[in-house]
Parts: structure tokens; C-alpha cells; sequence
């Protein structure tokens, strides 16, 4: 039940907390990344996601598999959006289940560290005034799964 | 003997060259490294490429000294900011 | 903005997440908890949750405010369910949204855990074999908001 | 002089004394301590309240040293256990 998935369109949030849960879980928990109307002091009107497609849906499983093995769940979800995203679109959703409340706390956070540091994702800040620029990012290594700054 | 492997270029280093991917020559056993140097060498606009870059060999990051087989897919990868 | 109330009836989550955001908001959590078929090793087929009620309210509004100063956001919802209960049905859902993922995070927990340690809620859980027995839980303190253990 | 309190039993409290609340007349200045004891005093099953029980006056979890006055909401805390 683990799924992984990098899309182009609009991401429902609640259809991905929808893919975790089990009568076994006492705990669900949905991480929702927006577009943020600002960003180091800069007015902020959109964002453009690029990605190295293949690559990142391999990667988006591989950390999603490793914050399951991490929590003992096999129950997460992780969805990227990538392409022209406005204010308020939603560009990460990842939801984890597990039977004790911690447990889904870390994985979630899991997820999101990882893709930060290692997701071959690049977003093209566009601002208020009409400029642009790609945000600066991680550096992901080669020796295996990234670590949690 | 040379092989030939293809490189891909993605956001600001797509940018930077003006183009996405292309196809490259390199000598048989020649190192991530190697392709690198052997890019910069053309001069700019490649020349402005990292000297150490990120980079994936068929997907998975690779160290600098990762040796390339004929049709392999080097990615060349700018810090990354997903999420 | 801040939003915290005890009902009787189910809870949608996703209307619970739909009380948060902004514009200047990049993060947006929301933990679920549910019950779950199990329990220190007996199986469960369901809860009564019984609340001294106006209280209940009034705790719930002072840690969702102790939360969104945590966090420096005031995009803090939480809605416990009282009642009997079954397994799957969602007990509490707390969310979230802050300008950078960290408090969020940080929020949505000091929210679950204030609620264990503070909240007068009390669960009988109903064992498959058709006994019930008060959940073990926590003493509360006098002096101010509890502590996460 | 005595004042009259309202006093609030919940959960594993309630079932054990079978009631949920009870008007108790305490000496003025009593204090939540004063209440418990005399509550215990009644013999079972009051007796069998923890002699220092987690404690609400009017909504507000208090001290055992805590002074009563009239028409005070008293609640009886089990060990709390939401979420």
C-alpha cells in the first residue's frame, strides 16, 4: 500500500490521506506543502516545479519505503506536483497511518526531509515584481539514503 | 575506442547550455569526472558548469569516480528543492 | 481563527483542514486520531468517550491558543468527538498551517500531547471478548499548562 | 457557617459512587483537601476516592490547598485519557 507518485495536475490532499489508515492505526497524520506568498523577504505570485520525472518517482518510493520500514507501517502516501503552480496550490501531500501517534509524526517528517534533500526537484520562484529565479536547494550525495539536516 | 552516453541538463543548468539533453563521446572506462572535465572543456557556456556537480548515472546518484558504460544516462543535477 | 470544540458527531478531517491556511502559509498538518482494533494486547471493537464537557472546551481552546503561540500562527483547529465510538471512527483531528513546516509539526504535536496529558476526557474501551475497562491516563497537574512528557 | 459546593464525578468516579454530582456543605474556608476528606469520611464507597484525587474547582484544575466558597463547581478528575 505504499504509493509514490509524481503528477502534473492538482493534488486533493484528503485522496491521499484516504490511501493510509487500518483498523490497526490509532493515528493518521496528512503533511500538505503550499505555495507560500513569500519567500526570503520576497513577494511571491507563483512557482514553477520542474523535475527529473523518472527519476523522482523512483526516489519519492524509495523515501516512502524507507519512512514505512522507519515506522513499521506500510501504509504511505506521497504525491509531488510539479509544472505552473499558483499562491495556495498544493505541491507535496504526504500521509502516513500507524497503530501509535509517534510513529506517524516521524515518518511524515521522514518524507518531507528526504525529498528536501534529495528529490530531483527544482522550483523557479516568480515574484511580485515580474523577476524570477530557482530557489537555492540541497546538494543530495551519492552514499546511499540522504540524512535529516 | 570512445562510447557514447547521454547527458541531461535540468533546470538552472538547463538554463545555463539551452538545451535538455545531449548525446556525448567518451573514452571506454572514462569516470563521472572525466565527462565533466571533458564538458567544461568546450568552453563556456559549459565551462560555467560545476567542476564537482551532482549527478545520477541511470537514476541513482553517483560519486565523481562512478565509472560510465556505453547508453548510459548522466543527469546532470543543480541543488534540488522539491517539496 | 483559532477554532476548538467537542462534538458528538463524526468529524470530517478534511473540514477540520479546510479551517487552516493562508496565503503566507506553506505548511499545513493535521493528525487524526482513530480507534483502532487493538490495545495493550486485547483486541477492541470500540470506545465510549465521556467528557466533562464545558471544560473540555475551554482546555481545548486554551492549547489550541498555547499552540498557535508556539507556532506564531493562529491557523490552529482541533475537534475531539465524544460518545460511543468504533473502530475506524475518528476521535480527534488537529490542524495546522504556519509559514515553514517545523512549527507546524511542532504545533500539531504539542496539541496531541497536551490533550493526553490535560484534557478531561475519559475512554472506556470495549473488548472483543465484551468486557469494558476505563483506559489507564494521565494525572493532571494544577500548575498551568501540563508538560509533554 | 458552612457553603454549600456542587461537586462533579466523572468516568471510573462516577461509576464507582453511581452518581454523577452531589451538593456538599463544607465549613467556610474549607479547602479542596477539607471536601475530600469528609467526602472519604462517608464510608464506602466514597471511602474509596484517592485521598488526593486530581481536582476542578469551576473548570480550573486547583491545588489540594485550594479554599472553597459558595456555589463552587467541584469536579472529580480520573486520570485523564483523550485524544
Amino acid at each position: 500500500m505504499i504509493h509514490a507518485d509524481v503528477v502534473d495536475g492538482p493534488i486533493a490532499p484528503a485522496e491521499v490521506l484516504a490511501r493510509v489508515g487500518s483498523d490497526r492505526d490509532g493515528a493518521a497524520l496528512l503533511f500538505v506543502g503550499v505555495v507560500r506568498d513569500h519567500d526570503g523577504g520576497r513577494a511571491v505570485e507563483g512557482m514553477r516545479y520542474d523535475a527529473y520525472r523518472e527519476m523522482a518517482v523512483e526516489v519519492l518510493e524509495a523515501i516512502a519505503e524507507e519512512a514505512g520500514e522507519r515506522a513499521g507501517s506500510d501504509r504511505v502516501a506521497v504525491v509531488h506536483r510539479v509544472g505552473e503552480l499558483q499562491v495556495g496550490d498544493v505541491s507535496v501531500a504526504i500521509a502516513v497511518s500507524t497503530p501509535h501517534r509517534a510513529e506517524s509524526f516521524d515518518a511524515a517528517r521522514y518524507v518531507i526531509e528526504q525529498i528536501k534533500l534529495r528529490l530531483p526537484v527544482w522550483k523557479k520562484e516568480h515574484y511580485v515584481d515580474g523577476q524570477s529565479a530557482w530557489k537555492d536547494g540541497c546538494v543530495p550525495v551519492a552514499d546511499g539514503p540522504g540524512r535529516t539536516p | 575506442m570512445t562510447v557514447s552516453v547521454r547527458t541531461l541538463f535540468f533546470a538552472a543548468y538547463r538554463d545555463l547550455l539551452g538545451t535538455a539533453e545531449l548525446d556525448v563521446q567518451v573514452p571506454e572506462g572514462a569516470t563521472v569526472s572525466d565527462l565533466v572535465a571533458s564538458l567544461r572543456a568546450r568552453g563556456e557556456p559549459f565551462a560555467s558548469l560545476p567542476a564537482i556537480p551532482a549527478v545520477a548515472v541511470n537514476r541513482t546518484y553517483a560519486d565523481p569516480g562512478a565509472r560510465l558504460g556505453a547508453g548510459d544516462e548522466v543527469a546532470f543535477i543543480p541543488p534540488v528543492a522539491g517539496g
